[in-house]
């Protein structure tokens, strides 16, 4: 059952993936280019810093874009079929449900991968200076979480009608406001920025997002 | 043999696939021993319910036109000449009611129906 | 008395100045003693002063906390928390030096952050928002501990007053990184474990060319001059020399690094690396090391945080280094429990999924 | 058990303009079922209501035994459902839509499925998302009768299909039915086809079940009479007459209902006479009593 579900999704988002798998790959390499060239010069360190962390806002763009477009893609063929036969399928919904996320996570593995090997290579090949370290590992673990979490979320607002995501553009609206009036009437009230905080924070959802992504640091 | 099976006409259609076989055996083009084809067979190729073509099959054994034996199918009996000249017979009856009820239904007299039956006969002999 | 000091710090200044090229050494030291006698006046005055006001308004407090003295008036503000708070590190820095607080009392005036109406001018006691909280109570109390101040040398050297360290931890990762990615290979030997780099880094060489010490290669001159001084060097006669550094001159970028006025030149590792360095030497060396520093006014810096230590200037540099290296900070800003909680918010969305109103066809 | 589905006291409401009510139900085990009823009547409603698609508002739904919607994962694993519009996953090809369905179906039969591939002439490679519309109803139709169902429940499985693709679709359930003895619960537009092979016959209209009869009792039983000399008033007959209407001269037609040929002898009094019995197929029966039925509210 997970295989055949598992091989309907991977004809759906096998673009995505491999294109995923490639930036994947790719950029950890691209992001220690800098250091690449054997130059012992004390300028280099903080040089290639600075070059990891300009690459590095590249990783959670990455992660997001992934998990919304995999996500999509795990509920286009139900979509299409305006989950008729989904719901004939002598399967209980959990369980379908479960197939469709666990086969969506798994495909997300090629890319979580290529970030690992990409990472692993990149650390490898790169002449560090001393006292950096390369964190290929935890970056690839971070990735992975943020591309799972990034999934969660869009499999979640994608799995719903389009009531559903109208009650969350509603809701943001609303906050919205909120604000708005609040502003106008001059009460002290920050509403986005309290949300904000609070998602983008930990524990907040997002807050895997968040901070550098160096695969070389000190 | 089937071809003029119509689900719209009030005969049943159990009696007009029993009918069907009838005639061909009473014409002789049913051999005996020949096997009538299966429920299964005969229900897709006439789209119609199997159940009908029990029926149909049913009935048939009763009259005594075939037997069924289970397991290998249904098969024509033996049936004899002056029996199967007296189904030729009623089958003509039949033709015949049918026409002239037609006939009354549309007022064309007895007269008239016979000039057109001897014509037609004259044209197809002549 | 105010009029005195006043008189007396320029006239010594003048002094200094006229005699420039005799006798610097001496004339500093004197400046220094004469510099610690005004300040030091200046804050027994205060104080007294600051007694004075407090016993005008009704209900003035004095908070002791070991020796640190706390003069108040009664206010929301959770001065004894902070005190209580401040004390052990105050304590752990200056050691017996901490008892003259007790004659050099904090004067705290706490006002009402929003209150519009006009005060009287104020000649002493530092005026506080009564709505601080404790932690930056004790991080105010901390950066003005009124202790007597150290000689200009010393100050000169570290840029700054002894003060205690509030988050020693992190200032030291500030330093790794700093020794990391500082351009200069000066600060890049010491990381790998040269302590006469060390040495160089921290400006703790006795007598030398600081641009050689600081600047080893052609390429940071260079680069020193172009990013930095730029600005300054582009004009009047230093036009030419700018453009023949940038054009590749080492003798003229070098020329150009030795034309700034002392202490113009950037050193390759900042405040924050001299401050860990005496806080070191300071623990090390127990609860009259603070007094020894103090005391040893005239001698080279590394002489005298040898003393203060009590242990040799490059076992001091050894064991500074390694407190930097160890606390090397932590690189991925992912926090140990970061994992379960990603996987939590995974979960609960895939159960969000469950949940949906899309499980009937409509 | 002897009903392969049944349904009691069903309501159900969608929007304001439709509504279900008083559903009740009865499919017998082994019966073709034709589910007549005009566009909009309820049909696919009362299917998906039926396979659990939709929650009712009250009412009991028994398929197979077991009740819908607490064991609706249990009975789907016995019932193929042919949609109205076939809605398999576009990207997928027919090897793949079978692979894929089969993996769901513990009954799957791949020797009758690949029977039936050849039968219906599918190409293997190609995705379902270009199968012409023939096609994808000869693979819908293909999935249902290889996965071996108990129960087949079929909303319009041939509407819109040409008449070649029609037979094949009808003869290959056909020979399924006779072979497997499976329900069949089955709507349709075209009449003809439902004529002749289903042996029981139910009928909706705006949300109600009109009648559910045996086929045969719904055919005999629906008759034209032309009478002469009647009464004004009609008598409580043995029969139901639906409508009288007055035709040239002094005659009438009535439609009736429940018609017995014995039932002439009604008309033996003084004055009265009937003339004509006219036989009305299934297409005329349903179009009159969908006529009568609406009448007296129009």
């Amino acid at each position: 059952m997970f295989r055949v579900m598992l091989y309907s999704q991977w004809k759906w988002s096998r673009l995505i993936v491999l294109l995923g798998s490639v930036a994947g790959f790719a950029l950890p390499i691209i992001s220690v280019q800098g250091a690449a060239r054997a130059d012992s010069s004390p300028l280099q360190a903080a040089e290639l810093l600075r070059t990891v962390q300009s690459w590095g806002v590249l990783y959670p763009v990455l992660a997001a874009t992934l998990g919304l477009l995999v996500a999509i893609a795990s509920w286009t063929p139900d979509h299409r079929g305006r989950h008729v036969y989904a719901l004939v399928l002598p399967v209980p919904r959990w369980r379908y449900v479960l197939l469709r996320f666990g086969a969506g996570a798994l495909l997300l593995a090629a890319p979580i991968t290529a970030v690992l090997v990409g990472a692993l290579l990149a650390s490898w090949s790169a002449a560090i200076p001393a006292g950096l370290q390369g964190y290929p590992v935890a970056l690839a673990v971070r990735f992975a979480l943020a591309v799972l979490v990034a999934f969660a979320v869009f499999f979640a607002v994608s799995a719903g009608t389009a009531r559903t995501a109208g009650i969350v553009l509603a809701l943001i609206g609303g906050v919205m406001l909120v604000q708005v009036i609040a502003n106008v009437a001059r009460v002290d009230l920050d509403l986005v920025g309290k949300l904000q905080l609070v998602v983008l924070n930990w524990p907040g959802p997002l807050a895997i997002f968040t901070g550098r992504w160096m695969l070389i640091d000190v | 043999m089937f071809e003029h099976l119509d689900a719209r006409s009030p005969t049943p259609l159990y009696a007009q696939i029993a009918n069907r076989i009838r005639v061909g055996i009473a014409a002789g083009e049913l051999r005996p021993a020949t096997p009538l084809p299966s429920v299964r067979h005969l229900a897709a190729q006439l789209r119609v319910n199997p159940a009908t073509v029990v029926q149909a099959y049913r009935e048939l054994e009763t009259d005594g036109f075939v037997e069924m034996r289970q397991g290998s199918g249904t098969f024509v009996r033996e049936v004899a000449p002056d029996r199967r000249a007296r189904e030729r017979a009623q089958q003509a009856t039949v033709l015949v009611r049918e026409m002239l009820a037609r006939a009354g239904h549309i007022g064309v007299s007895l007269q008239e129906l016979q000039v057109a039956i001897a014509e037609e006969i004259g044209v197809a002999t002549s | 008395m105010c009029r005195k000091r006043w008189v007396l710090l320029p006239l010594g200044l003048a002094c200094a100045r006229g005699l420039i090229g005799q006798e610097l050494p001496r004339l500093q030291a004197r400046a220094d003693s004469l510099a610690r006698e005004w300040r030091h006046a200046a804050a027994v005055a205060d104080a007294i002063d600051s007694l004075e006001r407090a016993r005008v308004f009704v209900g003035h407090d004095t908070i002791r906390v070991g020796a640190l003295t706390i003069v108040t008036n009664a206010s929301p503000l959770p001065l004894r928390e902070a005190a209580v708070r401040a004390w052990p590190l105050i304590d752990s820095v200056y050691g017996d030096d901490a008892r003259q607080l007790e004659e050099r009392p904090y004067a705290i005036v706490p006002v009402d952050p929003d209150t519009t109406v006009e005060r009287p001018p104020r000649h002493n006691g530092t005026e506080i928002p009564w709505d601080q909280d404790v932690a930056s109570l004790t991080l105010l109390l901390l950066s003005t501990v009124p202790v007597a101040p150290a000689d200009t040398a010393l100050q000169r050297w570290l840029g700054g007053e002894v003060r205690p360290l509030i988050h020693a931890d992190v200032e030291r990762a500030g330093v790794y990184v700093r020794l990391v990615t500082a351009p200069f290979e000066a600060s890049r030997r010491c990381l790998i474990g040269d302590i006469s780099a060390c040495r160089d880094a921290l400006d703790l060489f006795g007598r030398g060319d600081p641009v050689a010490r600081w600047y080893r290669s052609a390429r940071e001159r260079r680069s020193v001059v172009l990013n930095t001084f730029t600005g300054y060097f582009d004009r009047g006669t230093h036009l030419a020399t700018l453009q023949a550094c940038a054009n590749g001159s080492d003798s003229a970028c070098t020329q150009l690094l030795r034309s700034l006025p002392p202490g113009g030149l950037p050193r390759p590792l900042t405040h924050d690396a001299r401050t860990t360095l005496v806080d070191v030497a300071l623990h090390l060396g127990g609860r009259d090391a603070y007094h020894r520093l103090a005391a040893s006014v005239g001698l080279p810096i590394a002489d005298r945080l040898a003393a203060a230590g009590g242990i040799a200037i490059d076992s001091l540099l050894s064991r500074w280094r390694a407190e930097i290296l160890a606390s090397r900070p932590t690189p991925v800003s992912l926090p140990p429990w970061g994992l379960w909680i990603a996987l939590g918010w995974t979960i609960l969305f895939a159960v969000f999924g469950l949940r949906s109103s899309r499980w009937r066809v409509n | 058990m002897t009903n392969a589905i049944e349904i009691h006291n069903l309501r159900y409401r969608a929007g304001k303009a439709f509504e279900i009510r008083d559903l009740e139900l009865h499919v017998p085990h082994g019966a073709i079922y034709g589910f007549l009823g005009p566009n909009g009547s309820g049909k696919t409603t009362t299917m998906r209501l039926m396979l659990g698609l939709l929650r009712p508002l009250a009412g009991r739904i028994t398929v197979l035994g077991d009740e819908i919607p607490r064991d609706v994962a249990h009975i789907l694993g016995r019932v193929g459902f042919v949609p109205e519009q076939p809605h398999l996953d576009p990207i997928l090809t027919v090897r793949e839509t079978l692979a894929f369905h089969a993996a769901f179906y513990s009954t799957w039969d791949w020797s009758w499925a690949e029977r039936l591939l050849r039968q219906f002439d599918l190409q293997d490679r190609q995705p379902f998302g270009r199968l012409s519309k023939g096609q994808k109803g000869k693979l819908m139709m293909l999935l249902a009768l290889a996965q071996r169902p108990e129960l087949l429940v079929l909303d319009e499985p041939t509407d819109g299909l040409d008449p070649v693709v029609r037979r094949e679709v009808l003869s290959a359930l056909l020979d399924y039915v006779s072979q497997r003895q499976a329900t069949v619960f089955i709507s349709s537009h075209l009449v003809h086809e439902l004529e002749r092979f289903c042996d029981w016959v139910g009928v909706m209209d705006d949300g109600r079940l009109i009648t559910e009869v045996p086929m045969e009792r719904f055919k005999n039983g629906i008759k034209r009479l032309r009478v002469s000399g009647a009464p004004r008033t009609p008598a409580d007959g043995p029969f139901v007459v639906l409508a009288r209407e007055p035709t040239n001269g002094s005659g009438e037609t009535w439609l009736v209902r429940d018609w017995e040929p014995r039932m002439a002898s009604y008309f033996d009094g003084p004055g009265v006479s009937l003339h004509e019995v006219i036989d009305l197929d299934l297409e005329d029966g349903f179009v009159e009593l969908l006529r009568t039925f609406r009448g007296p509210r129009a």
